[in-house]
């Protein structure tokens, strides 16, 4: 019913797709595979109406149209979940989930009953249960990201576009989507798919298509492609083995936690990190994972306990103290704690390591691009240029470039806050292999993932949260999935 | 300070004054002060900021206070009007000072904007004999006394055909913006005027600056109006040719004076004319001493 | 009911008791150190005082809470106050044709700047800075650069009373009530937040973000003029340098009020707070008859204390 | 090599040449129209008069590039040239004693205005709004509201030319030279775009983000102190209602240089253009003798039109 015929897309002379024809059937998940820069949120955003296509036509139950904006695409019946999450900070929760499609009365006055009674409904399609009154900016990340789908469902659209809509989900709301996914596939929609989860892929899709470097390199019904075929169209070589073999033995403690407390996110954390040690730290969105992290780089400093650094006592209060003290951190939230949208590749990637470039004289700008090319070589990372705006890449590629950023200042304790999230296999090899590197090199690695195959594969040891506080520890050798779950598991 | 009851001969007097942070307004409200001091009358002393509306709201502020008699430095012919309207309604005699309003006061004291403009127009032909080009740099355009010298000027150009209006432009009574326009005149203009007209010193200043800086200050004959204190010395000095004095002192006291009559219910004069006076190298030092 | 919901709805309420206390404690003060701040006469002055920047700034923050901002509303005040004027000469045309040609004035203006922000792509700075000098060139232009005298006395009655209240205020209150009932309750009322908060994610909601912004604009020009035809009854004159900086103290106030300047929080209720505070300090510190240089110093102090305290106990 | 890739990396000069175009045009335009434009005295002329807003608008530059504004430029302008000027009688105190205490002045209004905005969080409109009143006051309190004048010689000489070229154009393009610099090379330059860009962010990454705003204000406000010197030299009084609006202007320049007002992109190089634009603006309507009216209305026009351009092919 919507079909893409050969659909073209440069930006700045880059061309981002070339030629993809394809069709997306009533009642049919489609999941759109590549690897990261392949060019799926660019297709997306076409038939959404947010890019107009440089060539090629969108055609929708068999006429042409041109989207002007994504009104028309939504007027056609055409919604999308965004890959980057756009809350609207100072609404609340149902506003920013019924945004322009406010339920009015005979005066056409917003009914606001009618408003949070819809919202909660479509909420409880997904089993969440949030305060509709609250402003968006109190939610965490994976709550804005449910709203968001939410979003979409409320549109009541012939088709759905979802752009890695699980990236920022834990188990149990992903499995609440691939219900309400399930549901749309009976009443007819058809979705349009797109993840870096390859079990999800399999669990929902009924077809595939696969990009690489923006054109449709395969496409066929799931059921004809087992995950090493589809890894192979996605990167175009047999992969090495995902997970590296975690070999170091930990040495002696680097950081040392001592009751840590932050109300209401969480209480009374105690735990220890060693050197060349990958501490896991699990459990459900809103444990309290973030603000943890959060804690230990000075970014939200806790209200009680103790961080001890090289057996020394250390007052964090600012990511530069961290930094100082050698703390790294990538955080979760790409956009609002990551990037800087308008700045090139080159100053995102140096800008925690400046010092290191400056000198009276001023920053050694051969140096400092020597460094950057030899990161973006590093991470392959996808970009036409140093130069180039990291807001103008995808979105795995600027995760890339935040991980080199916060490598690049070099710290003996790196957290990593959902460091895959939004990153495609092979990019997770890479950063698989590099905490196996940072580990190896000695450094101690705390690593927050809602990923438990992840977890499971790449930590030296496993801490469980629940509702903000410690309710395991675990020896990632000898523990399941179902075991972490049931110490995350609220009760 | 709760206000204590006004006891009999102590008047309540409120001034409006036009602006404090022009210099001959300013000067005007000092003379208005000390001679409050002296009179021993308690003054409700306010600025407008060259703004009509905020006048109006100083009236009624005032007919809310209750003050005995109402000294406005106006801010407009037209605009300020109202103001002596509400003051006359609420039965409170108003004085107007510097400048009139086309509501009709109970009494002016004070000198008319268009004679500035007649004089320093004059003391222009008469220096030029009757023929020559003129420059003209305007205050804020839209007040009164911008429309008012620049009608009186212009009178007096329609008497001599000689003389010649090259070009006038604004410079907002302001005496870096004089100086720019000066400079940009010389450039377009070099040699072709032989006179400039400001309608106040500050800006007079300015074009005098300019002049001086482009050598050509000899070939020029500048003339401002309000006689401040840097024109006076600089026309003492032969720098300024002339400019056109008018009393702020003489304007203040008068004022006051005159409300205590009103106030006190005694006979006045109904207007007081304060005339301009044209001031040159010959007769500066009696003006220096005021 | 619906009030109280509309009061905790607004979001920028429950944090502007800030701006409320120092309200209080400035008008407790001056009542106790003057005998003629707290009387019915003088009330009512603020109250004529306050209208004119009243309706400037209620129509700013419309613009203010999509992210934009006006500086031509002086300028487009003096120039819809000349027009009008220029058609109230008594017994040429009908008391509503001045009126109305003031308005059109001011919401042509406000059109014009919202078509160069949304089409044009230009900086709203700019746009509005632009207008700003074009707006007083006009007004001079018309005016022959002389004020436009001989208005109606049916036009300049309006800047008299009903009873003990000033028509001004009058208007001011109706268009903040009609303003906040929008912003609260009506779809496109929310939708200036959402454009104001997020842009894109409104835009990818299907808000229709140009639409937005012209009606933003577009409202707060007809209320420039609408401002500026009050202003020509007040002043009976229309005059081509009113105006000088109206937008300062229009923006002041709403910024004081609690909206943000980069959009999308915020709302008429504080701006209300905002304008009283500005009226009731230039009030008071003229009946203190304070020497106007100590006046510009205090007012700053005061104006940015009451801004901090607010914020800081927005934050604890 | 270095300077190409400065040129590339100061990201709005990619994208300035539409100002460059307009620029080209009207200097042509006034070349053919007039016989005074294209004159080596008249470009001297040009030079003196945009050196005051040119020091201004790169002060501002900075501000602007963290995402803040300063409101306060014009009045900071006529309180250091006071300050400036009460030193400044003959045979009182060294040339450097008038000139140090005008830039104090001007530095410690700046910043003020940066921990206000740093340490007391409140926005940066309403920051510089109160200072703009308050050293209004300042100026006029310390001059008693008249101008300060009998200033020594060897000030107002300062005003004056080395050779052909005018000492206020060396200070603008020395100050220009340096902030491009200091932008592009060093760290610190750095930070002012990540801050910029996005605050939290920046914040993240290490970035002393109320140091970095400190910085900012401190210089603008320090820059405008030698605004103000500059200005009383070539005047030869501290003027204390000199400088009014001279923060729109300023501000003006650096938009239309492209330097965005939501902060993180933008420079000195565009600055400058912004600069000149207006400066030849002005100059050019004077050589023409336009009439005061519609100056304001062509100066409005050819500004918006300017940027208008600009966007659009840096759009395409
Ligand atoms: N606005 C833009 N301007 C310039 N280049 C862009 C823009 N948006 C995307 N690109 C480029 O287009 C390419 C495809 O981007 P896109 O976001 O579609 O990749 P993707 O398949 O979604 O990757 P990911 O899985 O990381 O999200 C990338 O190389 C990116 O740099
Ligand atoms: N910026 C914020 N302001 C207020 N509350 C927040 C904020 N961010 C998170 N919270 C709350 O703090 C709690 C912990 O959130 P956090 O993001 O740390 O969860 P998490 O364990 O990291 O899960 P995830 O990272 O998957 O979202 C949640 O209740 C969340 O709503
Ligand atoms: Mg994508
Ligand atoms: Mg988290």
């Amino acid at each position: 019913m919507l079909r893409a015929v050969q659909l073209t897309k440069t930006f700045g002379g880059l061309t981002v797709l070339q030629d993809v024809s394809l069709d997306f059937r009533p009642g049919e998940v489609h999941a759109l595979m590549g690897e990261n820069g392949a060019g799926k949120s660019t297709l997306m955003k076409m038939l959404a109406g947010l890019h107009r296509p440089d060539g090629g036509e969108i055609q929708w139950r068999g006429r042409t149209v041109r989207f002007a904006n994504p009104h028309d695409a939504l007027a056609q019946g055409i919604a999308m979940v965004h890959q980057e999450l756009m809350p609207i900070p100072d609404l609340d929760v149902a506003e920013n989930l019924l945004l322009g499609l406010e339920p009015v009365d005979a005066f056409g006055w917003v009914d606001r009953a009618e408003l949070h009674r819809q919202a909660r409904h479509w909420l409880a399609a997904l089993d969440t249960d949030l305060d509709t009154r609250q402003p968006m900016r109190r939610l965490s990340v994976a709550q804005i990201q449910v709203v968001e789908i939410a979003k979409a469902l409320a549109r009541q659209a012939d088709v759905i576009l979802m752009d890695e809509p699980t990236a920022a989900l834990s188990d149990h709301e992903v499995a609440a989507l691939f219900r309400a996914i399930d549901g749309l596939r009976r009443r007819g929609v058809a979705v349009v798919y797109t993840t870096h989860k390859m079990d999800e892929v399999f669990r929902l899709a009924d077809r595939l298509s696969v990009l690489r470097d923006g054109r449709l390199v395969h496409t066929a019904p799931a059921a004809e492609l087992t995950p090493s075929a589809l890894i192979n169209h996605m990167v175009g070589r047999e992969l090495a083995k995902v997970f590296p073999p975690v070999v170091t033995t930990p040495g002696e403690v680097v950081l040392e936690v001592r009751g840590l407390t932050r109300e209401p996110a969480y209480r009374d954390i105690s735990f220890t990190l060693r050197r060349g040690e990958v501490l896991g730290l699990a459990g459900l969105m809103g444990a309290g994972r973030t603000e943890i992290a959060e804690a230990l780089y000075g970014l939200r400093p806790a209200t009680a306990g103790e961080i001890r650094l090289r057996d020394r006592p250390v007052r964090l209060l600012s990511p530069q103290d961290a930094l100082a003290a050698g703390l790294g951190m990538v955080t979760e939230d790409r956009k609002g704690l990551g990037i800087i949208p308008a700045m090139s590749v080159q100053h995102n990637l140096t800008l925690s390591a400046l010092a290191r470039f400056s000198s009276p004289t001023g920053i050694d700008a051969s140096a400092e691009s020597r460094a950057t090319a030899e990161q973006i070589e590093a991470y392959a990372i996808k970009t036409r240029d140093p130069g180039q705006p990291i807001g103008e890449l995808s979105g795995g590629n600027q995760q890339k470039v935040l991980l080199a950023r916060a490598l690049l200042a070099g710290p003996d304790v790196v957290i990593l806050d959902e460091p895959t999230r939004g990153i495609d296999i092979g990019a997770k090899a890479e950063i698989y292999a590099l905490i196996g590197r940072l580990s190896a090199a000695g450094k101690a690695v705390l690593l927050i993932s809602s990923e438990l195959p992840e977890i499971l594969a790449l930590t030296h040891r496993l801490l469980v949260l629940r509702q903000g506080e410690l309710s395991a520890e675990l020896d990632p050798r000898h523990t399941t999935q179902e075991e972490i779950l049931r110490h995350a598991m609220p009760r | 300070k709760k206000a204590e009851p006004r006891k009999p001969g102590e008047w309540l007097v409120g001034y409006s004054s036009r602006d404090q942070s022009a210099e001959y307004t300013a000067r005007l409200g000092d003379a208005v002060q000390a001679r409050a001091k002296e009179r021993g009358v308690k003054l409700v002393f306010v600025d407008a900021q060259a703004d009509a509306q905020k006048q109006i709201s100083q009236a009624e502020n005032f007919i809310s206070q209750k003050v005995d008699v109402i000294i406005l430095n106006p801010c407009e012919v037209e605009a300020s009007s109202p103001a002596i309207d509400r003051a006359r309604a609420a039965k409170i005699p108003v004085i107007n000072v510097n400048s009139l309003t086309k509501a009709a006061p109970d009494c002016y004291v004070g000198s008319d904007d268009e004679q500035a403009g007649i004089l320093a127009m004059e003391a222009i032909a008469k220096k030029l004999g009757g023929q020559g080009n003129v420059l003209m740099i305007h205050g804020i355009m839209g007040q009164s006394a911008q429309i008012h010298r620049d009608a009186g000027a212009r009178k007096v150009l329609a008497k001599y055909p000689g003389l010649k209006l090259l070009d006038a432009q604004t410079a907002s009574w302001d005496r870096a913006k004089a100086l720019a326009l000066t400079e940009n005149w010389i450039q377009a203009h070099k040699g072709k005027f032989q006179a400039i007209f400001a309608h106040n010193d500050e800006m007079a200043m300015g074009a005098l600056l300019a002049l001086e800086r482009a050598g050509l200050k000899k070939d020029v004959y500048v003339i401002g109006v309000d006689a401040i204190a840097q024109a006076l010395d600089a026309v003492k000095a032969g720098r300024l040719d002339a400019t056109v004095f008018q009393d702020a002192v003489g304007q203040g006291r008068g004022a006051v004076d005159a409300a205590i009559l009103m106030a006190s219910k005694q006979p006045f004069e109904k207007e007081v004319m304060i005339p301009f006076q044209v001031v040159t190298r010959e007769n500066v030092d009696a003006f220096l001493k005021k | 009911m619906t009030l109280a919901r509309r009061f905790i709805l607004d979001r920028n309420l429950v944090h502007r008791f800030g701006i409320v206390a120092v309200l209080l404690l400035i008008s407790g003060l001056l009542a106790a150190t003057t005998d003629s701040f707290a009387t019915a006469s003088n009330l009512t002055n603020v109250a004529r005082q306050v209208s004119i920047n009243g309706i400037l700034a209620v129509g700013v923050t419309f613009v203010l809470l999509t992210g934009g901002v006006d500086l031509s509303l002086g300028s487009v005040v003096a120039l819809s106050g000349v027009v009008c004027a220029l058609f109230a000469h008594p017994g040429e045309h009908a008391l509503l044709v001045p009126i109305g040609m003031g308005l059109l004035t001011g919401g042509l203006c406000g059109l014009l700047n919202g078509v160069l922000v949304t089409r044009g792509g230009i900086a709203p700075f700019i746009v509005t800075l632009g207008m700003m000098t074009v707006a007083r060139g006009l007004a001079l232009i018309l005016s022959g650069g002389k004020p436009v005298a001989d208005m109606t006395p049916a036009l300049t009655d309006l800047a008299g009373d009903v009873g003990p209240l000033p028509i001004p205020l009058l208007c001011f209150a109706l268009v903040a009530l009609v303003s906040w009932v929008f912003l609260g309750r009506f779809r496109l009322g929310r939708h200036l937040y959402a454009v104001g908060g997020n842009e894109p994610a409104a835009r990818a909601a299907g808000v229709s973000v140009p639409k937005v912004k012209l009606f933003a604009y577009g409202l707060c020009g007809l209320l420039t003029g609408l401002a500026g035809v009050v202003l020509a009854a007040r002043i009976t004159t229309g005059q081509p340098n009113a105006g000088q900086a109206y937008e300062l103290d229009a923006i002041a106030a709403v910024v004081i009020g609690g909206t943000s300047l980069s959009g999308g929080v915020g709302g008429v209720l504080g701006t209300i707070l905002g304008v009283l505070l500005i009226g009731i300090i230039n009030n008071g510190l003229d009946l203190l008859s304070v020497s106007s240089y100590y006046q510009a110093v205090i007012k700053g102090v005061i104006i940015v204390g009451a801004v901090w305290l607010d914020r800081r106990q927005a934050r604890s």
